[in-house]
Formats: C-alpha cells, structure tokens, sequence
C-alpha cells in the first residue's frame, strides 16, 4: 500500500458488552494492512477495548445506545475516536486520575484512561454533561520496518 | 464455565479465558466468590495459559479476589503469564499484590 | 444469549479493495456470539465479499466512494445489507442472470448474485441509475444446534 | 509473490495465497500471464493448500488461465482442494473445464 494512502472505517454499534470482542477484531483486521507488530496490535485492542467499554457502562450505564468508532489510517498513522451520546463526563481531569472510578461496585479498577495512555502515543478526551464523550487516540504503526525502509 | 473453577486443598485454581473483558468479568468474579465463600478456600489461582487478551476488566477481577481472600490471610498467585498479559499486570501494579509464578 | 436478542452493527469504509478483507473479519466476529457453524461462517464470507467488490469495481468503478454494511441479528436470523451510492444498476433481473458481467475485462466471471443467492437464503437488490445500490440477504444461523436445542 | 509461482517442465505451478478475492486477483493473473506467455507452459496447476478463503474472483483467475492456454492444447488443474473452495469450484461449473486432483 501506498506509504501516504489514506484509508477510513466507521463502526458503529449496539451499547452491549457482546460488541466488546467484535470492535476489538474489527479494529485488528484493519490495521493489518500496514503490517502492525504483534505489540502493536495488542496495544491498540487494549486501549480499545477500554474506550468501549467505557461508552457502555459509564456512558449508557448499560442502558440502550449506539457506539461509533472512527479509525483513520493515514501512511502508518493510526487515529481511533470512540464517540457516545452517553451521560458525559464532569470533570474529565480527575477522571483521568489512574484508580478514580465510579463504579467500584462493578470492579472498575479506574486504570482505563491510564491504559489508553500508556497503549498508545497521543490520548485527547472530550466531553460535555448529557451530550456524551469522545475519546480520541493516536498511534504511529509498523515502527519497526524503520530500519529495512528507504525513505 | 464449571470446569474452568477447581479446588486443590485450599487452592481455587481459576482458569482464565482467551480474552477477558468487561463482557465476561462479572460472570468469573462471581463463581471464584461462590468457592471462595462456599468452599471457604483461602487462596486463589489465576492460570494465564489460554489467554491472549486482558484489559483492565482482568484487573478488577484479581483485586477484587484479592481483596475477599487477604482478610483470612489469604494470597492471589498467576500461572503462565505470557507477554501481553504481563504487561498489563506490571502497568497497573498488580505484581505488588499478587505472586507471579514462572 | 437470549434467543431473541437484537443487535445491530454498522461498518462504514472507504472503497477499496484491501477493505474487502476487513469486512469479512468484521462481520465474521459479529456473528461468532450466536454460534454459527465453520461452513456458515463461510458461506456469510463468500456472498458479502461478492457484495462488496460489487460495490467497489461496478458501483463506484474502483473510484471514490463510501461501502454501507448493516448486520442485524435477531436472535439467530442474520440480515446483512451492503450499500453504495455509486453508478446504479439499470436492468437489475439481467444482472442478476449468472454468467452475467459488465466487466469481462476485470475477469468478472458474473457469478456474483448467483454466490449470494446459493449461500445466502434470501437475496434482494434494489437499484436505481446514478443513486446506487442495495443488496439485502437474509441467513438463519446456527441450524444444526436445533437437536439439543429445548424450544 | 514471486516464490508462489514455479516452472516444472511444461508445468505452471501456482500457489494460490491464504484468501482469495478481488484485491489480490489481478495481480495473481498477470503473474500467470507471464510465464504462460514468456516461459511458453502449456498447463498450470493451481495449488489451494494454503486457502481458506475464495470467492468468484478466484472463478476469474482460473476461468482465464484456462481461455489462454486451451488454445495450445493446455489443461488447468487443480490439487489441495478443501470444503469451502470446492464448493465454489463446483457451484460456478469450473470443475467441467479443470482437473481435479485428490
Ligand atoms: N464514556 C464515558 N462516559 C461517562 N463517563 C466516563 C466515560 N469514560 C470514563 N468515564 C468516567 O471516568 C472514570 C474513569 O474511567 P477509567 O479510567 O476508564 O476507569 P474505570 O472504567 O475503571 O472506572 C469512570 O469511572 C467514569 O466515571
Ligand atoms: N453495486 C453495483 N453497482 C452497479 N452495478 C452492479 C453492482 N453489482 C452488480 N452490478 C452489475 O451486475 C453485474 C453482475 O454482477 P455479478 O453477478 O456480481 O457478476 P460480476 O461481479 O462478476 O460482474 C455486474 O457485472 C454489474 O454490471
């Protein structure tokens, strides 16, 4: 594929945990064509699969919804945004304190955002009290064919 | 489910699925409770070897058996933990609380 | 899961035929929740891919464009619709005819409606010139759990 | 791409990749094309070990082989053909005009 070759996918989804998986795969398959490590893959499910599940059980609080995720591949640049019309988030810095949770009571460890941040290079949160919550992530893929590459 | 929950002495020995997620956490906390209650084991066994994926879901899973056990003077142990897994272990501070058995 | 549970996914992408993949993957993962059999799996592969190439060399004849794919599963019944808005189909009976291509020239060998007919167990096309496509089909899933099923 | 495809005798020998479809089915027959025009072989076999995956594009590359060399007296053959490729080969008709061999 051509170094700078743009290429998008929108998933959008029912807000039920069974999507959890799907949205993981889904993501996978796409980024393949750039030829990702296997630590790299591993990374963006990750961080993912902590997006996700955040729009489901802190944005719909299970409750009925739809996700959408945004993957734009531009070269080997990654952008993933996952978008809910959830409840929002008050205070998105103290949110993204590692441990702070607001539901202990379902096993939340408050160790998602910090997934998201360390899974991945860039990590932007937006949200706004009753709108919902978009969370925006960067990933620079395939860094390891720097060396057999003529650039 | 059942045959991934065994007792070994005072030992729940729990086998992991492929991927933990939120989608099936609340199913594998609830039945290591139902044993650790029940059966009144003290500690408990976390066995990686199937698993390719774990988010911070896994997290909550293993602090909360170790918080449940630890009042007894109880101990959380992990099995064949592979690279991915491990990652996500050491990034949250689980190795503080929990025995990585190689 | 519940036998009759809803859920519904859309993928939105680029067309482009190194998206051809992705979708499989894709709406592979999405149906592994109601348990389908290996050939099913296959089967949903084979006529969504001829859905999409469609879609990408005669609807938008290999330029820009955006491929629409809906899943909806209800509980066990799978309805998958692809969508373009590309170039149209004016005689859609004849297209339909097997051995039927407009693009020899591609090595099309007109055995795309014919696929998804056999694959699928319903199979609708609605098109209009200059507004695009739309194929909808219809499988049952997971048929042979029926013996140990208590219904 | 180049490893997937040999020359024994009069012989194109093509190993056809993992999945096949649109994306890849182009390139797949100009390849062919090469050998069957410049290294002047009469027959190709194309060898599925290695596919789980074809739709009718697969059907083109092989319905097009078949249209070239047939002219000189060749045959296409095809070996390692699982389930789901011989139901495609089957339900287009391909195995009227192509060996296949178990
Ligand atoms: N999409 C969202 N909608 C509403 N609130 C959210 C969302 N994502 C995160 N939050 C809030 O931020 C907190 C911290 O999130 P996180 O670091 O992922 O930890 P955890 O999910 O374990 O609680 C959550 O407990 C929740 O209050
Ligand atoms: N999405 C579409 N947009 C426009 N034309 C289409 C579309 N899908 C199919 N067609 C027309 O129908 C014909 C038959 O389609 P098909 O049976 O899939 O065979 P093939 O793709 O091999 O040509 C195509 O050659 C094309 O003219």
């Amino acid at each position: 594929m051509d170094r700078e070759m743009k290429n998008e996918i929108t998933l959008e989804f029912d807000a039920v945990s069974v999507n959890e998986g799907f949205a993981r795969v889904a993501v996978a398959a796409f980024i393949t064509s750039v030829n990702p490590t296997i630590e790299e893959i591993s990374d963006v499910k990750t961080a993912l699969s902590e997006a996700v599940t955040n729009a489901i059980i802190h944005g719909y609080e299970e409750k009925e919804g739809k996700v959408r995720v945004v993957c734009l591949l531009e070269g080997d640049r990654l952008t993933v945004e996952v978008k809910d019309k959830g409840k929002g988030i008050e205070n998105v810095e103290r949110a993204m304190e590692p441990l702070y949770t607001t539901k202990p009571e379902l096993e939340r460890s408050g160790m998602g955002f910090a997934f998201m941040e360390a899974f991945m290079d860039e990590l932007e949160v937006e949200s706004a009290v009753g709108e919902g919550t978009t969370v925006r992530m960067r990933k620079k893929l395939g860094t390891e064919s720097y060396l057999g590459d003529e650039e | 489910m059942e045959e991934n929950f065994k007792v070994i002495d005072n030992y729940l020995m729990v086998k992991m699925p492929e991927e933990i997620d939120h989608h099936q956490s609340a199913a594998i906390s609830e039945r290591a409770d139902m044993f650790i209650i029940h059966k009144k084991v003290n500690n408990v066994v976390f066995d990686f070897e199937k698993t390719v994926f774990m988010d911070s879901s896994g997290i909550g899973i293993i602090m909360g058996r170790y918080k449940k056990v630890r009042c007894f003077g109880g101990k959380v142990f992990a099995v064949h933990v592979n690279g991915a897994i491990r990652r996500v272990i050491y990034l949250s501070g689980l190795h503080k609380v929990m025995d990585i058995l190689e």
